[in-house]
């Protein structure tokens, strides 16, 4: 198998035979976008861990608030 | 079928299983797609007709043949979760929606990135076009509905059905579209000429294909530990963990 | 106990959404003036020109339809929601997809078969080739069922969000596609002198098919998503 | 206790409920005889609709089961169904329709044909209005519709969410025989309300109390 | 009287209202000074809630008059407004806004910057449930993110359809408390209810009764 | 006794419909969705051949723009109506015309402002002749806002009857027609290099005078139609 890189020079690679402008916004939004969702499915397990620590100091609070009243 | 599953039905059992899985799946996708990727970009050959403009080949076809697997994938699991009452498998197809979603928003946009030097326009209303372009919305759909339940039990019982009517649909818009664009246009433009691919084009690609497909599974686990954590927040074991996580951080 | 047999439980709920309906003659008025309003609109959007009109005619009223359908189905279930009717349904003895299809029964009787009858006129305004009149009228006549059985699916599982309207748009309009596409292919078939009994049979399949297994599908979505 | 030798008609087994991750009953258990009157009480929020909610089969319980007569009330829903009489927060009366047209309706599909519909609404102090659209009348008049349903039905069980919203002082009398009259014949009644029940004496009233709950 | 030595707040001047060709009351006329708590009783459809409306100013009566410190309400009406409070039978209440933000708002459009919104729901026993989305809270919970505004309004004039529905008995001890200290404070305070007030005692009570009219 | 000002009335009213909309995405997003549903159902109704789509793609752009808009606006005062918060804002101290503006420019930020974004997306789908592109954008920023004022009138008007639905679209799509008209020649001008800064001023002026006539029409039908 032929394995050889096929461009001359770095800019050729970069100008991809002239297609530069299809070729990298196909890989750029694509990375992009992939990215993107593993961002959020990261912070996605954030938010929840944050949002059960502000469940769980709220009902402490509530339950300080009862004990108060009773 | 059941009690196959009953082992790892219970919520904590099935977090940690997917935490177990989670990192040989997310390093196997990353080796394979940088492989398939830096491959096709840099090192396979040129192609005849296309010139460079073909290496989104190795971006577009498996995003396109992968986003109607993880359609597949949902709605095998959202009929596990309505069928067995299964509450796992509903968050399961819950979490591949989006990725699915992403995957398919990717195939339309290098296909059209594609279409423009090739055809000399972005889009045309061809038959396997439109039937990606109802997928898409067929995704979004689901992910619609999911969002706006704010009991997400109920939410992915909702989306659950709607993947299977759509799974119905599916093939019923396939055929439709394929069969309505060459009534309409018998010249339709043929997309792919994938036989006798030299193995420089076909093993990257399938890197890639193989890449994708694992990088479904690598997404569909976080998120789905995530949601996991969220439905059972009032149990101990995730009170325990929240309340050791925030002592780490602190 | 149960001294009401099935096909009376299936009249009861049927004339009493007549009854509302009749009661609020907008009810029927409504989406068809709709329908018109949307088919007038276009000639008034892309211009005049007759040939242009000829040609996008099936087009433009099965869209117009599958619109005025989709908009007119979205309060199907809602004040039966709100009002707290719909518990009561799921409540009854009689079977949930029995009543439900009634009620979508109401809903086309009310709403399709209005918008049949207009079809022509309207098909007159955008100067419809004239030998697709019957396979105008044939493809609306099949058609529109399919579109009020699949439409309340996606109504059913939207019932209980406060924000239905247009989220039932990404939810029905994918699943109508066929239904447009088989229908308007119909059309320009006929148009063309061309036989178009096999698109038709096409959409008497889907009818049927939609038919069987759309109430059970609603009758679970209700049940979801009122939970 | 006697009651414990009869079959329960209802019984709740272990109900855990959770709503908003808030735990709002835990394991709950209780058996409903033919006679009883149940009164759920509680403070706002305490979770007494969605109790009801859940022995109606309308809502899934996170654990735990509700059985009718000894079977699962998913497995029978139908014939609970037919035994089954439920009001909720909402009324289910149709504005657009008229009073007689609305009980006429609520009965059929609870299964009962040609029931006497004026004398009913006569029952619920109606007389006049039979053919006044419900969205014209008053918040209590718009309930009473609702409730007329109770002096016609064969139901056993009945399942009231606040029955007495709104109503005057009168009907909630009215209302209190009827629900007496009731458990006398061998069926059952739970309700919520906020007031004191005048008429349903201590003994015969039961008391489940439910409370917030802390984790 | 020593109090008709005082201006009245409110004046009802031969009010008739008229409902589906039914004549509900006819020639009402009233005053309402500060410090009178006025409950509106009758049996359902009496005609209570119109009553109720009319003097809020939401709708027009059939013949007759409001007046607001000697003026005519159409002609005051942003006076006469920031000087209301009303609560009718839909609590105007957003379910998809948390409590804390529904009662900012309502505070806010009534003329409230600023309002000390935590301490606010507290009063009404929301501690815990300021940030829950309302549509998510049990009846008398969404109820109380209405009335919370009662405890931190400035107006003098509150007219309140049915305020104690829903809310438990230790909610009502607590308004009927609130009510007393409004009158105190020189406020007048109109309610309907089908409940018996327990605090507020009789000499503090004024009660005006609505009955069927007959032709 | 008023501690707040007019400033302060408006944003709190603006900021509260935007958080309601935020807080259910499904707000911005299923508006567009109608939108983009919308246009890809013509080329499916009739067909793929671009030229006859650059040929009609202003006016399906903006039939679909005027759809979504009038959908959209359904909601704008049925939930503050049926659960009572519109009632509370009649007996505001503050000015109802104001109180109305703000939730007619949330409702413009929440639905307009995405399909403009989004419409050179869809003009791509439909081929629209590449001369268009800046006219269209030009007629959908001037234009939409009149939509959303203009069809605010018939939702106040129709807000205290229970089948608002589609009684609404009898109301205001003739006066969104003018809209339509003025939009899509300017959109056709354009695409034959001809000026098109008269339509836009026309439009323009629409814009203005809505702008200061719509609030107070809108306000007085609240009163009217909630008595
Ligand atoms: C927006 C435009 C496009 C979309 C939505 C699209 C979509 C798809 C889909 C859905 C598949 C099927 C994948 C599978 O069956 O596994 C596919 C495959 C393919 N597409 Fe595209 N495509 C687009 C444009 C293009 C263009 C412009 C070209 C090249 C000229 C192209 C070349 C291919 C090739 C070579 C395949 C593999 C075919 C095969 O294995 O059968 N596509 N595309
Ligand atoms: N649709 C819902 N979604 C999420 N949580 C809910 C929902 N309905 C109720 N809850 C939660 O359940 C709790 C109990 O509600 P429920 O309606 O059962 O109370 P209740 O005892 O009937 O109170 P009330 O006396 O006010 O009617 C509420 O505090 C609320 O937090
Ligand atoms: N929107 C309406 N349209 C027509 N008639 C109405 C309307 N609302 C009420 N009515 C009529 O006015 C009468 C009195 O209604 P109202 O709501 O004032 O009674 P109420 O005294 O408040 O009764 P309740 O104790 O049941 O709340 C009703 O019997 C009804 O016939
Ligand atoms: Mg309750
Ligand atoms: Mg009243």
């Amino acid at each position: 198998m032929n394995l050889t890189f096929q461009f001359a020079s770095a800019a050729e690679f970069f100008e991809m035979g002239g297609y530069a402008f299809y070729v990298w916004l196909s890989y750029g939004v694509g990375a992009l976008a992939l990215a993107a969702l593993v961002v959020n499915s990261l912070r996605k397990r954030k938010t929840v861990l944050k949002n059960i620590a502000k469940q769980q100091a709220r009902e402490e609070r509530l339950r300080q608030h009862r004990s108060k009243a009773a | 079928m059941w009690k196959w599953l009953h082992p790892y039905a219970h919520p904590e059992r099935a977090y940690h299983l997917a935490g177990a899985m989670l990192p040989w799946f997310a390093a196997l996708a990353t080796l394979l797609i940088a492989t398939g990727t830096i491959w096709g970009l840099g090192f396979a050959p040129v192609d005849y007709q296309q010139g460079d403009s073909y290496r989104i080949i190795f971006l577009h076809v498996p995003a396109a043949s992968m986003s109607m697997a993880a359609y597949t994938a949902m709605a095998i699991c959202a009929f596990i979760g309505l069928v067995w009452q299964l509450k796992l498998a509903d968050i399961a197809a819950a979490a591949i929606a989006p990725v699915g979603a992403v995957l398919t928003f990717i195939a339309l946009l290098t296909g059209a990135a594609w279409g423009k030097p090739m055809w000399g326009t972005w889009w045309v209303w061809d038959a396997r076009l439109t039937s990606e372009l109802v997928l898409l919305f067929l995704y979004l759909g689901v992910i619609a509905l999911y969002a706006s339940f704010e009991d997400k039990v109920m939410a992915a019982k909702a989306a659950g059905i709607l993947a299977i009517v759509g799974v119905i649909n599916l093939p019923i818009i396939k055929y439709s579209v394929e069969w309505w664009n060459t009534l309409h246009q018998p010249n339709a433009i043929t997309v792919g000429q994938s036989n006798n691919m030299p193995p420089e084009m076909l093993i990257p690609l399938l890197c890639n294909i193989f890449g994708f497909a694992v990088l479904i599974g690598a997404l569909s686990i976080l998120r789905f530990r995530a949601e996991v954590l969220a439905r059972n927040s009032m149990r101990p074991w995730v009170r325990a963990m929240v309340e050791a996580e925030e002592k780490k951080s602190a | 106990m149960r001294q009401i047999n099935y096909r009376q439980a299936f009249t009861t709920v049927l004339k009493r959404d007549l009854q509302i309906a009749f009661r609020h003659s907008g009810d029927i008025f409504n989406p068809l003036m709709f329908f018109v309003m949307v088919v007038t609109l276009f000639p008034l959007g892309i211009g005049p020109e007759p040939n242009t009109l000829t040609r996008i005619a099936p087009g433009i009223i099965w869209v117009a339809a599958l619109l005025s359908a989709m908009l007119s189905l979205e309060r199907l279930f809602k004040s039966d929601y709100s009002d707290g009717a719909l518990e009561q349904m799921m409540l009854s003895p009689q079977p949930l997809a029995l009543m439900v299809l009634a009620k979508v029964l109401a809903h086309w009787l009310v709403t399709g078969v209005p918008l049949i009858l207009a079809a022509p006129l309207l098909a007159v305004l955008l100067h419809l080739d004239e030998n697709s009149y019957g396979a105008l009228m044939a493809t609306l006549a099949v058609g529109t069922p399919i579109l009020s059985l699949l439409g309340a699916i996606g109504v059913a599982l939207t019932v209980g969000l406060r924000k239905g309207g247009v989220l039932l748009s990404l939810l029905i309009l994918p699943l109508y596609i066929p239904v447009l596409i088989f229908a308007t292919s119909a059309i320009d078939a006929a148009s063309m002198n061309m036989p178009f009994t096999g698109h038709l049979a096409i959409l008497a399949a889907m009818l049927v098919g939609s038919l069987v297994l759309a109430p059970v599908a609603i009758g679970a979505s209700l049940r979801v998503s009122t939970n | 206790m006697t009651e414990a030798s009869r079959t329960p008609l209802l019984t709740a087994q272990a109900l855990t409920c959770i709503r908003e991750e808030r735990i709002l009953f835990d394991e709950l258990s209780f058996d409903i005889h033919p006679g009883d009157i149940i009164q759920i009480e509680g403070p706002n929020g305490a979770g007494k609709s969605s109790l009801l909610r859940i022995l109606a089969g309308l809502s899934r319980p996170y654990a735990g089961q509700v059985h009718y007569c000894g079977e699962r009330i998913e497995d029978v829903r139908d014939d609970y169904h037919a035994d089954l009489l439920f009001l909720g927060h909402l009324p289910g009366v149709k504005g657009e329709l008229t009073a007689e047209e609305n009980l006429e309706f609520n009965l059929k599909i609870a299964g009962y044909a040609d029931a006497p519909i004026h004398d009913t609404l006569a029952k619920v102090n109606l007389t006049g209005f039979e053919e006044h659209p419900a969205g014209h009348l008053s918040a209590g008049q718009h309930r009473r519709i609702a409730l007329a349903r109770l002096w016609h039905t064969q139901s056993k069980i009945w399942i009231l969410d606040e029955p007495l919203t709104a109503i005057d002082k009168r009907g909630v009398q009215e209302l209190e025989q009827l629900f007496m009259q009731h458990a006398d014949n061998g069926g059952c009644v739970i309700l919520t309300t906020h007031q004191d029940l005048q008429l349903v004496s201590g003994d015969r009233l039961r008391k489940l109390r439910l409370d917030y709950q802390f984790v």
